[in-house]
């Protein structure tokens, strides 16, 4: 991209003060015409192109970062089609410190009409208007707001899906010669096919990491890690990758290389990903090989057919809610309490527990339970308790009988409070068919409200507060659960 | 809702203060109407006072739509509040009027013709 | 059945005349901002606020439109607000006849239609909407999450 | 119809959770006869991991009595399905019905 010369000569410092003091402020014009992305909601139908992500960062956000580095102070996104998430998504623009106003137009005005419409925003203003559907190439390492303000006469890219130039004012754009001023610092990219879309993440991920101002923390070269994540031991991670937040990679899995894994995502175990993109929110299952794909939910497109397939068992692929299950807030109160509650019980849970091998009224199996509704499982050890006996109603007063369970809690693979743990036989698995709120815990719902197992009451109070879960409700439920048992 | 109208050169501009809701529906339908009987067809509403809008104003607006647009007038809408066209929006009200930032503006594009793409 | 004995309640009652709708409304707008602020009280978010006055002014509006028909006798419309810490659950209740709440689709907005928009604007701002008709009441449960829904 | 001793078997719609049982039943049939199949998925339009199932558990009985099943025409969702399972490794595919035929004879 960067072969040309420099395009204005070097200013001296004085000349750089004094146009930096005529430069009172530029505003961003960001034009989001329908034509321009429509085929983008083929294949993504339940959001606005706009907010399609490349490499967990949705592409306006690109186009914002870029506006606010080139120093504008004030951005405003005019639309022909309703894009309520995207309003929802940047608000006032308070997060990226510079002020997000909105405007509508009609399908098919053309930019004198869109800059009427917009006067108020855009009179007595330098103005960069982004108008089309592109990627912009830069590097935000680079001073833009001194390469747009001081370069004459600014900028102006164009590619085949729209294109980004610069004006002194709004009258500068009735006289505005289409002829490209093109700078070295920055390109844009037309976004015309999901191969482009691919493509231009895979770029990103080999060469331009650091380019961009990316969700997550850039631990290692070649690797961005949102918050939350949890990555099997036996999982192969290979770099270049990009994980979003509240990722689960499960066993024997092979992430990358050129792979990006959205938000709330699990890749589960035995599935290979590679050059391909997971977008927020999908379920990927068992011994599945993705490549060069993107990955929507139940949606799988491939770029080179350009076709969708939507994957209709729950089994291979599914779109999870996303619901707070995954908070840090509730990993840290799980683990503590856990801690504290495994602390009370292992002396009490010695004791008895070796008077009552002696009697041998109880067992410890390990069974394997369903972790959530796609039908994940992982064992556990399972106390099968004897409650005729006086030792056994101790042991079932103090909840001993959860001991074994507070492992798995403290190394976070259980929740210490969820639904009633469901052993892993095809009769239960259909009952969570429809149930994709389940979570399980150590201690469940159910058995706070002492109803019991398999009564519909039961069923119904399991469901009601796997909806309604919040940490809050969760730490009563476990108190009653606790004071339920001693009763 | 107060309801004020004011000439400015062939252009008639309606103030409109208050919440525009099925209240205050017919008095906007009967105060147009008297515009309208004045033979006047080029209109900007000023909705920079309206603090809110319901359906029963949005389908006032769209009946008196249909008839100037009958009389081969146009309505311009101006100065929305983040609220309003928000609601202007989700009922694609965007595709049928024209939305502009200040009824000045408005008013000048009755003049200026710009040709569409 | 599903026991929400934690939700707090408090019920708006009145005569079905625009004006009261109007005022139910503003209320309605006013309660929804509070408990807003009560639950976060860090960012003061304008949506919430602007969601419950609309869908509450639709279903309000609706009754008074429906009753005004038939004048049989006086009625009364009911609006119950009933909240716990991530949720605010409004019901609005009429004594009209049942209507086909369920039957009602989206607009077609090519054909910019004069009205229609009200149950499709509540269907939007809402985040759950159900309709019952009970023992002569025509009731619309209105659910708004604070945070984003779980269901 | 049967070509040479190589059997063809055209499948239409969409094989996922309705049928795969009687396909199984169906092919396991006709493998008894001659165990060279060639499945068209011209007409195929949609496939679910069941489908699938049904199909790979066809290829081995085809494979246990020495022949083969091999797929021709195949469409791009259910490609795109093949890749995902990596079923494209087990099933030998072709670009038309007489290429799949032809390789059994050559």
């Amino acid at each position: 991209m960067s072969q040309q010369k420099m395009l204005w000569p070097p200013l001296t410092v004085d000349q750089c003060r004094l146009r930096a003091r005529e430069k009172i402020d530029m505003k961003a014009l960001i034009l989001l015409k329908e034509k321009n992305c429509r085929w983008v909601r083929s294949f993504f139908p339940s959001r606005h192109p706009g907010m399609i992500t490349l490499c967990n960062n949705s592409i306006l956000e690109f186009m914002v970062d870029f506006a606010i580095l080139s120093g504008c102070t004030e951005i405003r996104m005019v639309m022909d089609e309703p894009g309520m998430d995207v309003e929802q998504f940047f608000k006032s623009g308070s997060r990226w410190g510079a002020r997000i106003s909105y405007g509508n137009s009609m399908d098919g005005d053309t930019l004198g009409h869109i800059l009427e419409k917009n006067h108020a925003f855009c009179k007595d203003t330098s103005l960069l208007i982004l108008d089309g559907f592109f990627f912009i190439n830069y590097d935000k390492s680079l001073d833009y707001s001194q390469l747009i303000s001081l370069n004459e006469p600014g900028i102006n890219l164009t590619c085949s899906t729209g294109s980004m130039f610069y004006v002194e004012d709004e009258a500068a754009v009735s006289s505005f010669t289409q002829d490209p001023v093109d700078c070295p610092e920055c390109s844009i990219s037309p976004l015309a096919t999901l191969d482009d879309l691919l493509q231009i993440s895979i770029r990103i991920m080999e060469s331009e990491q650091n380019h961009y101002v990316l969700p997550g923390y850039g631990s290692e070269e070649g690797m961005v890690i949102g918050s939350n994540v949890e990555i099997n031991p036996t999982a192969r991670i290979i770099k270049p990758v990009i994980l979003g937040n509240n990722v689960r990679i499960l066993g024997e899995t092979v992430v990358g290389p050129n792979a990006t894994i959205g938000n709330n995502v699990i890749i589960d175990s035995g599935s290979q990903v590679e050059q391909s993109i997971i977008m927020d929110g999908s379920y990927v299952g068992h011994h599945l090989t993705i490549k060069q794909k993107i990955v929507e939910g139940q949606r799988v497109i491939d770029p080179r057919y350009q076709k969708t397939l939507t994957v209709e068992d729950g089994f291979l692929f599914s779109k999870m809610e996303t619901n707070q299950s995954f908070s840090i807030v509730r990993t840290m109160i799980n683990l503590l309490v856990g801690l504290c509650l495994a602390g009370v019980q292992l002396i009490p849970y010695i004791l008895l527990g070796s008077i009552r091998k002696i009697q041998k009224d109880w067992s410890v199996k390990t069974t394997a339970c369903f972790m959530d509704s796609q039908g994940t499982t992982r064992t556990f050890d399972m106390v099968h308790n004897n409650l005729t006996t006086c030792t056994g109603k101790i042991f079932a007063a103090l909840s001993l009988d959860k001991f074994p369970l507070l492992g798995s809690v403290i190394k976070g693979k259980l929740r210490i409070v969820g639904n009633r743990l469901l052993e892993a036989t095809p009769k239960n698995r259909k009952q969570l068919h429809d149930f994709p709120e389940y979570i399980p815990g150590a201690f469940f719902y159910s058995e706070s409200d002492g109803f019991a197992p398999d009564s519909p009451e039961e069923e119904i109070s399991e469901r009601f507060y796997a909806v309604n879960r919040t940490v809050l409700k969760d730490a009563i439920m476990l108190l009653k659960a606790l004071i339920a048992r001693l009763t | 809702m107060k309801i004020t109208s004011t000439q400015d050169n062939g252009i008639t501009i309606i103030r409109l203060s208050g919440r525009f809701d099925a209240t205050v529906a017919d008095q906007f339908k009967e105060s147009v109407q008297q515009l309208c009987e004045k033979g006047l067809s080029n209109f900007v509403i000023d909705m920079s006072d309206v603090s809110y809008i319901d359906s029963s104003g949005l389908g006032s607006i769209i009946t008196f739509l249909r008839k100037i647009r009958l009389a081969k007038g146009d309505i311009k809408v101006a100065s929305l509040s983040d609220k309003v066209r928000s609601i202007f929006q989700l009922t694609r009200f965007h595709r049928v009027i024209e939305i502009f930032d200040n009824s000045e503006s408005a008013t000048l594009s009755f003049n200026t013709l710009h040709g569409k793409e | 059945m599903v026991r929400n004995d934690i939700m707090d309640k408090m019920e708006l009652k009145f005569s079905p005349t625009l004006k009261n709708a109007q005022m139910g409304t503003i209320a309605a707008a006013k309660i929804a901002s509070a408990f807003y602020n009560l639950i976060k009280n860090d960012d003061p978010d304008q949506n919430f606020s602007t969601d419950v006055e609309l869908a509450v002014g639709e279903a309000c509006t609706n009754c008074v439109k429906y009753s005004e028909n038939l004048d049989t006798g006086d009625k009364t419309v009911i609006v119950t607000f009933e909240t716990d810490d991530e949720k605010l659950v409004i019901q609005v209740k009429d004594q009209n006849p049942e209507f086909d709440f369920h039957g009602v689709s989206v607009p077609d907005f090519s054909e910019v239609p004069e009205g229609g928009y009200g149950i499709f604007i509540i269907r939007e701002k809402m985040d759950l909407v159900t309709y019952m008709h009970t023992n002569g009441w025509n009731c619309v449960t209105m659910t708004k999450f604070i945070a984003s829904p779980i269901i | 119809m049967t070509k040479g001793d190589t059997v063809t078997v055209k499948l239409l719609g969409r094989l996922d959770g309705e049928n795969p049982g009687n396909l199984r039943r169906v092919i396991a049939q006709m493998l008894v006869e001659n165990d060279r199949m060639v499945v068209d998925c011209s007409k195929l339009e949609y496939m679910n991991s069941e489908g699938l199932g049904a199909l790979i558990s066809c290829l081995r009985i085809a494979i246990s009595s020495g022949g083969d099943i091999r797929l021709a025409e195949v469409m791009p969702s259910v490609k795109i399905m093949l890749e995902l399972t990596r079923a494209d490794k087990v099933f030998q595919i072709y670009v038309t019905t007489e290429d799949a035929v032809a390789s059994f004879n050559s």
